[in-house]
């Protein structure tokens, strides 16, 4: 049919308007609608936010292999097309000038030396000259465990991964260490930020992760935010949250932390507490619901048991130092079985009075709280992340709450829900779900016990006994055997520790500098970890390689390789599997492990983990489709011939799907349906999500474990019981308190603009610009009295080290008088050479939030 | 032929005698520069601003009075650092003598000295001819537009805090200014602006009426009429009257007061006839101030005093 | 030769070679396509071509002798029933008139 | 008395004298016209250009001001610039550019104590009180706060957060249950120092700042914001009604200033369909 121009013009113009209104039209007019993003020659496909733990999805915009733009995924569920400032810099992380291409080693004059100058190096002499170190470290320990039984041998060899890696890389990473190399020192960056919640939900539910889900912020009528800086650190669910505060009549905020931020901009009820005092708050309000009679007796009765914690467990410090050796039961985690009568008696002295007067909150701050909790008609949903959980006392913090929850009944349903938020995107998918932690196994399994190590060697098809027994060194615990050189090679990926870990000064850098360790580190961007190592291995990074993510409301969401990584570099993934090429089974396993399999002996360790008939079941021909016809790579598949991550996805599922698993509960959907969905919500039992777990008919695991159960009643089906665990916990003061000479609280965190230690997000211009340097946030009194004025440098000090930062009494943050914040993302100002290495001696996680310091004029 | 001026003085005593207030004139100049421009070239800060105001190590202020009077004429009242900075420059150049700035501060000097220069060696013939009373009027002009209009406009083109701030500051199109002024000086008027149009060097003048420093034709009977000086002079119509007025009783005493005290007729003068006196010690010469000065001097009777060359 | 006599404001001229052609998304009240569909169709220079069922109408509007198109669109804010009424394509008639007779375009031609 | 010749010889002087007097008279006139209209132009002043704090009006500053520098030299963080000879900015005037380096609010104010002429008037002590000019959020299409991402990046860096510009939370009705947090500034508290158009992230800043007079409106001296008033007042201006009371079906309540009528409390329902801020239900589309 021939048109005129002027047809031809009106045609499109109404083609636009159809195409902007999601209107389909009648008759042929739609039918050469050029579709106005394939004429822009940009192909366009999801993938998860590089970033935090919400779990936005996000469209990559790629055009001629390089990623031209991104845009909210206006079909996610989470973020419905929204991102935040870092979501919206996305395509400019992977372009920073100074990205890693190819290997470099420290060398001098031709050969590896420890204090030589990094030179460009092949990855073969870079994989010979790691491989060289390993062997000699695994040999030394061979030696040692020569007469050990398989509960007693330790390693010399250990990798620190992260929150960050992709599911695979995890798993890949937790079968080459624990069953390729017989170490278990392997422990994720997730230790620092999630492994207190991880220690509270076994303690109380017998399995981890969250009950509830995002959807619990549409439906609460109160909000308890306890250490949880949201508006900064979740942005998005702060906004579904504002929103809800917005417009459901009689909503509150109660916003808890130890100085002022930006979530108080919302809060009903803003309460800053003394650090530490959140313990004494949490006992307060179970008194108060006990008092007034305002539990669930029913509940209680049915699905609660009572116990009480060990106290006085010390600072997971070193043994030799002072408070250690002060501490009773230093690191004792046994619980005695206690009642509701007790348990009342034992939170009785925490009256409103003494709580006020030790937290230094006005009381009636405190009854609104409580009274929130209290009311049996409102739903409360309460939300923490890095300030319950970086907290010497955090798992009993983390109790501290589900005991309030579990009081009131108000669990596992629409609203209620005491929510652990995740910092990182896949602290759940990769580090708690996968088990990279030195005391686990995937599915909730743990190295200790000998069946669930059984189970793992089964579904590996090792011999059994490969899979030693011990815990393996937890992150703080590396740093300090590398110093004393009992841990002799060191493989750090995907994160910054010698930035992260606290006590640099101390600890960190003389761990990594000791000559009789070999640091490497696996990294796109010279970061000061980067700096501190020995051998700097280029990787790919986010879309740069097919990954999957788990967020913090249990979603797994894939994507897929869309550009490939510049220069040599290449995901850590392929690191993994192409050094595990480099062993032989005799030069790791004892000679009568290889006995008792003997079809192993001669072989690689890559055979063996990776070529099981499991993990290489699924062929790759070349290239990655998807449902609209688009090519992608897969660079990993392409080198090792076979389909890589189908393989270890499926071989992972037959931990936690399947009829003879040990630990039902983490069920998951088959490979292909993650790329269909932008996630799904584990367990995925036949197809269907999990919203709110241990709640009949939205858990289909409790009729399984309670074919008895009432309808819509909970059943916590991760205990043998069914019942959930209150446990007692008193309040026991902080490590290191101010005194006279450093006479400040210190506390460390983050801001919206930038990403952990803005390796990527202060290598976006735009982002360096917004915020350019850490600065000290200080109240305007305490500036004052030191003669200090708003932007001045001023030198903040610890026992341990000091920095210089300019002062910020303006800023977002606003810090009660005698705390100070310092944000850590600064290269330049590395506030960890303040902090203190003391952890949560049940969690062994570090307390960033609270150290004593000094502020003075530079 | 191209002979010029001070070629005898420079045969007869040496180079350095001949070029002897020169080199201090100029090193003053860009010594002052340099005192500026250590700040922004080295971070050495001794004195920040430029020649419109400035602070010398924080404590002594400097302002420029005639740019001060057009602020205060616009309707702004000055801060008091800058009244005490105009007063101390006004106290300073009426001891000195007033356009002693043109000499020795001016940056626009160099400008319109080059201009001389070329002018001379290469011989060109600036034959404009315009009143020198022209930067009176000038001035006049430029103290009204802020009364009138509330904006000092004068600033907009004024060649020489453009070239002192664009020296420190940046030129941006400044120079053209300044090529301006010299080709203004090389082919219109000789000596065109400092000479006739400047109302920054007229206003200094006029401070510098009775300045205690002096050039004197002291040794005048030596004259030969080499005509060095006049060949040399800015402003060679203040040479006359002290050169030759003896028959008419006018005392050596340059007193015109548009001289600048630039020291080049000094120079030049193979004879020594030429030399600064300082007040005081006129006054024990005998040197009495000639009873009126300016153009028309009127003869006045004095005798005549031997004295020696000046200091 | 006199210039030809402008066309009376009121009754339109069928088929304007040169006027201006916009299209636009009507957001409408929910319920309410399919009237206020009807209620356009009669306006002159105004096409309704789909989106009745699901409440925002795809409408092109043509310039009319004395009526632009972009007054139009304006007016449609107006009309009961309509939320509003956003601009999306807008083509200005004189580059069309610059070669109004240009080959026909076949329909896919690229 | 004088001879004749110099009788006659002073007469012609005075012609002459009369004559060079006129005619360097009218040349300077001309320069001066020359120079009064190249100033006209010289002194309108380039909206993204911006005086330093404490500057006076623009004619009158342009009066005050003798381009000495100093304020450029004492400004701790080297943002100020001198206008060299063809910039659109009047030569020798100091200014900043806010996309390139907004001032940074300096409670001491050194670049006010530096001047000599009280071009930057040395009345202000205090920095909050300067008037730069007044920062607009100009552009909201591409503002993506407006979109409903959460940037607020001017928010954050500006020195007077929370008073010269605040986060006007409102309902994003697209994406249905997330907030927009939409950054508003206020005239009476914003300085105009321009760290927020330094700071923003788009490619070109959605935020600038203007000059006063192109950025504000005005109200008609006629009208008054009724809530306004009545929050500056400290109560009704006007005393509040007597009591009503209503004649209503059973279980039904009505409340005068708050929700209207409000239906019996049905349990595990909301107590009131409508949220009792009025702004709540105007900032949503509902049912819309």
């Amino acid at each position: 049919m021939t048109m005129t121009r002027r047809e031809f013009i009106k045609s499109q113009a109404v083609l636009a308007a159809a195409a902007a209104a999601g209107v389909v039209l009648p008759g042929g007019a739609s039918a050469q609608a050029p579709d106005p993003a394939a004429d822009l020659g940009i192909r366009w496909d999801k993938a998860p936010c590089r970033f935090c733990g919400t779990g936005c999805s996000v469209l990559v915009g790629v055009k001629d292999g390089h990623v031209v733009a991104s845009q909210g995924d206006p079909d996610a569920p989470v973020n419905r097309g929204l991102n935040c400032i870092k979501g919206y810099f996305l395509p400019k992380i992977l372009y920073g000038q100074d990205r890693l291409t190819q290997p470099l080693l420290r060398k001098k004059d031709g050969q590896f030396h420890k204090d030589g100058e990094f030179e460009a190096v092949s990855w073969d002499e870079a994989f010979d000259v790691m491989a060289e170190q390993w062997k000699k470290s695994i040999r030394r320990s061979m030696a040692e465990n020569q007469d050990k039984t398989v509960d007693e041998m330790t390693s010399r060899v250990g990798m620190f991964g992260s929150g960050q890696w992709t599911v695979w890389e995890g798993y890949a990473a937790s079968k080459l260490l624990k069953a390729g190399l017989r170490s278990n020192n392997l422990d994720p960056n997730a230790r620092h930020c999630m492994a207190t919640a991880v220690v509270g939900f076994m303690r109380a539910f017998g399995i981890d992760e969250p009950m509830g889900c995002y959807d619990d912020l549409e439906h609460a009528d109160v909000f308890v935010l306890w250490g949880a800086n949201m508006a900064e650190m979740h942005p998005i669910l702060w906004s579904r949250l504002t929103d809800t505060r917005l417009s459901r009549p009689g909503c509150e905020v109660h916003v808890l932390s130890t100085y002022e931020h930006r979530c108080f901009e919302l809060a009903d009820n803003p309460i800053v507490f003394t650090p530490q005092t959140d313990l004494a708050i949490l006992n307060y309000i179970a008194n108060y619901i006990i008092e007034t009679k305002s539990y669930d007796q029913a509940f209680i009765d049915k699905h609660v048991q009572f116990e009480t914690a060990t106290t006085d467990i010390g600072y997971g410090l070193r043994p030799e130092h002072p408070l250690e050796k002060r501490a009773a039961n230093a690191g004792v985690d046994k619980k005695l079985p206690s009642s509701f009568e007790e348990f009342a008696k034992q939170v009785a002295p925490y009256t409103l009075e003494y709580t006020s007067e030790l937290s230094g909150v006005p009381q009636e701050n405190l009854l609104r709280l409580a009274r929130a909790y209290a009311d049996p008609n409102k739903k409360v949903s309460s939300f923490w992340t890095m300030g319950f959980n970086q907290h010497t006392r955090g798992v009993w913090a983390n109790n501290g709450c589900y005991n309030i929850h579990l009081l009131m009944g108000k669990i596992s349903e629409p609203g209620n829900s005491p929510f652990s938020l995740t910092g990182q995107p896949s602290a759940c998918g990769t580090a708690r779900e996968v088990g990279t932690f030195a005391h686990r196994l995937p599915a909730d399994l743990v190295v200790t016990k000998p069946e669930h190590r059984a189970f793992a060697e089964k579904i590996w098809k090792l011999p059994s006994g490969t899979v030693p027994g011990k815990v393996g060194y937890h992150a703080v615990l590396m740093h300090r055997m590398m110093k004393d050189g009992k841990l002799n090679c060191y493989w750090q990926m995907c994160n910054n520790n010698m930035q992260a870990a606290a006590n640099l000064n101390e600890e960190s850098y003389p761990g990594w500098r000791n000559p009789e360790v070999f640091v490497t580190v696996s990294d796109p961007y010279p970061t000061v970890s980067a700096q501190a190592a020995d051998l700097v291995l280029p990787t790919a990074m986010w879309v740069e390689k097919e990954g999957a993510y788990g967020n913090a409301e249990r979603r797994t969401q894939f994507w897929r390789e869309q550009v490939s990584g510049p220069g040599q570099s290449k995901s850590d993934l392929w690191q993994i599997m192409e050094f595990a090429k480099r062993f032989k089974v005799e030069e790791v396993w004892p000679p009568e492990l290889i006995e008792t399999m003997p079809k192993y002996a001669g072989k690689t360790l890559y055979q063996v983990l990776y070529t099981n008939g499991q993990v290489d079941r699924f062929p790759f021909d070349g290239k990655v489709v998807d449902d609209r016809g688009n090519e992608y790579d897969n660079h990993e598949s392409k080198d090792f011939g076979y389909y890589v991550q189908k393989g270890l996805f499926e071989e992972y599922r037959m931990f936690n799907t399947g009829p003879d698993i040990l630990k039902r509960g983490h069920e998951m959907a088959e490979f292909g349906a993650y790329h269909q969905a932008r996630g799904l919500r584990w367990p995925v039992i036949d197809g269907k999500e999990t919203l709110w777990r241990f709640r009949e008919g939205y858990d289909p695991h409790v009729r399984h474990y309670n074919p008895e159960v009432t309808k819509g009643d909970v059943y916590f089906y991760g205990n043998a019981n069914g019942r959930a665990n209150i446990i007692f916990a008193p309040y026991e003061p902080a490590a290191e308190s101010p005194d006279a000479e450093f006479d400040l609280w210190l506390c460390t965190g983050r801001v919206l603009e930038h990403w952990h230690s803005g390796s990527m997000t202060r290598r976006v211009p735009e982002l360096y610009r917004a915020v350019p340097d850490a600065v000290i946030y200080m109240s305007k009194e305490d500036a004052k009295e030191r003669r200090l004025r708003d932007g001045q440098v001023a030198v903040i000090s610890t026992r341990r080290g000091e920095i210089k930062a300019r002062v910020e009494t303006r800023g977002r943050n606003r810090p009660p008088n005698g705390l100070v914040f310092v944000p850590w993302f600064d290269a330049n100002r590395l506030v960890n050479k303040l902090t203190l290495d003391a952890t949560d001696p049940l969690s062994k996680e570090t307390d960033y939030k609270k150290c004593a310091c000094k502020v003075v004029r530079a | 032929m191209n002979a010029f001026p001070g070629r005898t003085a420079r045969a007869e005593q040496g180079w350095f005698k001949a070029h002897k207030w020169l080199l201090l004139r100029r090193a003053s100049q860009l010594g002052i520069l340099v005192l500026f421009l250590a700040g922004p070239l080295a971070g050495i800060w001794i004195v920040t601003g430029n020649l419109s105001a400035s602070m010398t190590l924080e404590v002594l202020p400097l302002t420029d009075p005639l740019l001060l009077a057009q602020s205060m004429l616009s309707g702004a009242w000055p801060v008091m650092s800058g009244l005490i900075g105009a007063l101390i420059v006004l106290v300073f150049y009426a001891l000195v003598g007033g356009r002693v700035f043109c000499a020795w501060v001016c940056p626009v000097n160099l400008v319109t000295d080059l201009a001389a220069w070329l002018g001379r060696r290469l011989d060109i013939r600036a034959s404009g001819r315009i009143p020198r009373d022209a930067r009176y009027w000038l001035l006049g002009l430029v103290l009204l537009f802020p009364l009138a209009t509330g904006v000092i406009a004068w600033e907009y083109l004024n060649p020489v805090s453009i070239a002192h701030r664009g020296l420190i500051f940046g030129m941006g199109w400044g120079w053209t200014l300044l090529l301006a002024v010299l080709l203004y000086d090389l082919f219109v008027v000789r000596r065109g602006w400092c000479g006739h149009l400047c109302p920054v060097g007229a206003f200094y003048g006029l401070i510098g009426v009775k300045p205690a420093v002096r050039v004197a034709a002291a040794g005048r009977e030596r004259c030969d009429d080499c005509m060095d000086c006049f060949a040399i002079c800015p402003e060679p119509q203040v040479i006359k009257p002290a050169l030759k007025g003896a028959a008419q009783g006018i005392g050596p005493l340059i007193a015109d007061m548009h001289c600048t005290n630039c020291g080049r007729c000094i120079d030049v003068c193979g004879k020594n006839v030429f030399g600064f006196t300082l007040a005081y010690r006129r006054a024990g010469l005998g040197l009495s101030e000639p009873v009126g000065d300016g153009a028309s001097a009127v003869a006045a009777t004095r005798h005549p005093v031997s004295s020696q060359p000046g200091g | 030769m006199n210039p030809m006599p402008e066309a009376s404001p009121v009754e339109p001229v069928d088929e304007p070679t040169d006027g201006d052609i916009l299209s636009c998304v009507v957001q409408v009240k929910p319920g309410r396509g399919q009237a206020v569909a009807a209620y356009l169709e009669a306006l002159p220079g105004v096409e309704v071509h789909g989106g009745m069922d699901v409440d925002r109408l795809v409408v092109s509007i043509e310039d009319q002798a004395g009526h632009l198109a972009a007054d139009r669109l304006g007016a449609l804010n107006l009309i009961e029933g309509v939320i509003n009424a956003i601009l999306i394509y807008h083509c200005d008639g004189r580059a069309l008139r610059a070669d109004p007779y240009a080959s026909p375009v076949h329909a896919n031609a690229h | 008395m004088s001879t004749e010749r110099q009788k006659s010889g002073k007469t012609l002087d005075r012609r002459q004298f009369i004559a060079s007097v006129m005619k360097t008279a009218c040349g300077v006139g001309l320069l001066g016209l020359g120079l009064g209209l190249y100033s006209q132009g010289a002194t309108s002043l380039p909206a993204w250009a911006i005086r330093p704090p404490g500057a006076l009006p623009e004619d009158d500053f342009n009066g005050a001001c003798i381009r000495c520098g100093l304020c450029v030299r004492d400004c701790p963080f080297d943002m100020l610039h001198l206008a060299k000879l063809g910039e659109e900015v009047p030569t020798g005037t100091p200014y900043f550019i806010a996309r390139e380096a907004g001032c940074e609010m300096c409670e001491d104010i050194p670049c006010v104590s530096a001047c000599p002429t009280n071009a930057l008037d040395h009345a202000l002590t205090d920095i909050r009180e300067a008037d730069m000019g007044l920062a607009v959020l100009i552009d909201q299409e591409s503002c993506i706060a407006f979109q409903g991402l959460r940037c607020e990046v001017c928010f954050n860096v500006c020195p007077v957060r929370g008073e010269a510009i605040t986060l006007d939370m409102q309902h994003n009705a697209r994406s249905g249950k997330h907030a927009r947090f939409v950054p508003v500034v206020h005239s009476e508290h914003c300085t105009g120092c321009g760290k927020c158009e330094e700071a923003c992230i788009l490619d070109v800043a959605a935020i600038k700042v203007l000059p006063r007079h192109l950025a504000k409106g005005q109200l008609g001296a006629h009208y008054r914001l009724g809530w306004e008033q009545k929050r500056e007042a400290g109560g009704a201006l006007v005393t509040p009604d007597a009591e009503h009371r209503y004649n209503l079906p059973e279980g039904m309540e009505y409340e005068h200033g708050g929700r209207g009528l409000i239906p019996e409390v049905v349990p595990g329902q909301p107590a009131s369909p409508v949220p009792d801020n009025p702004l709540d239900v105007l900032n949503r589309k509902g049912a819309l």
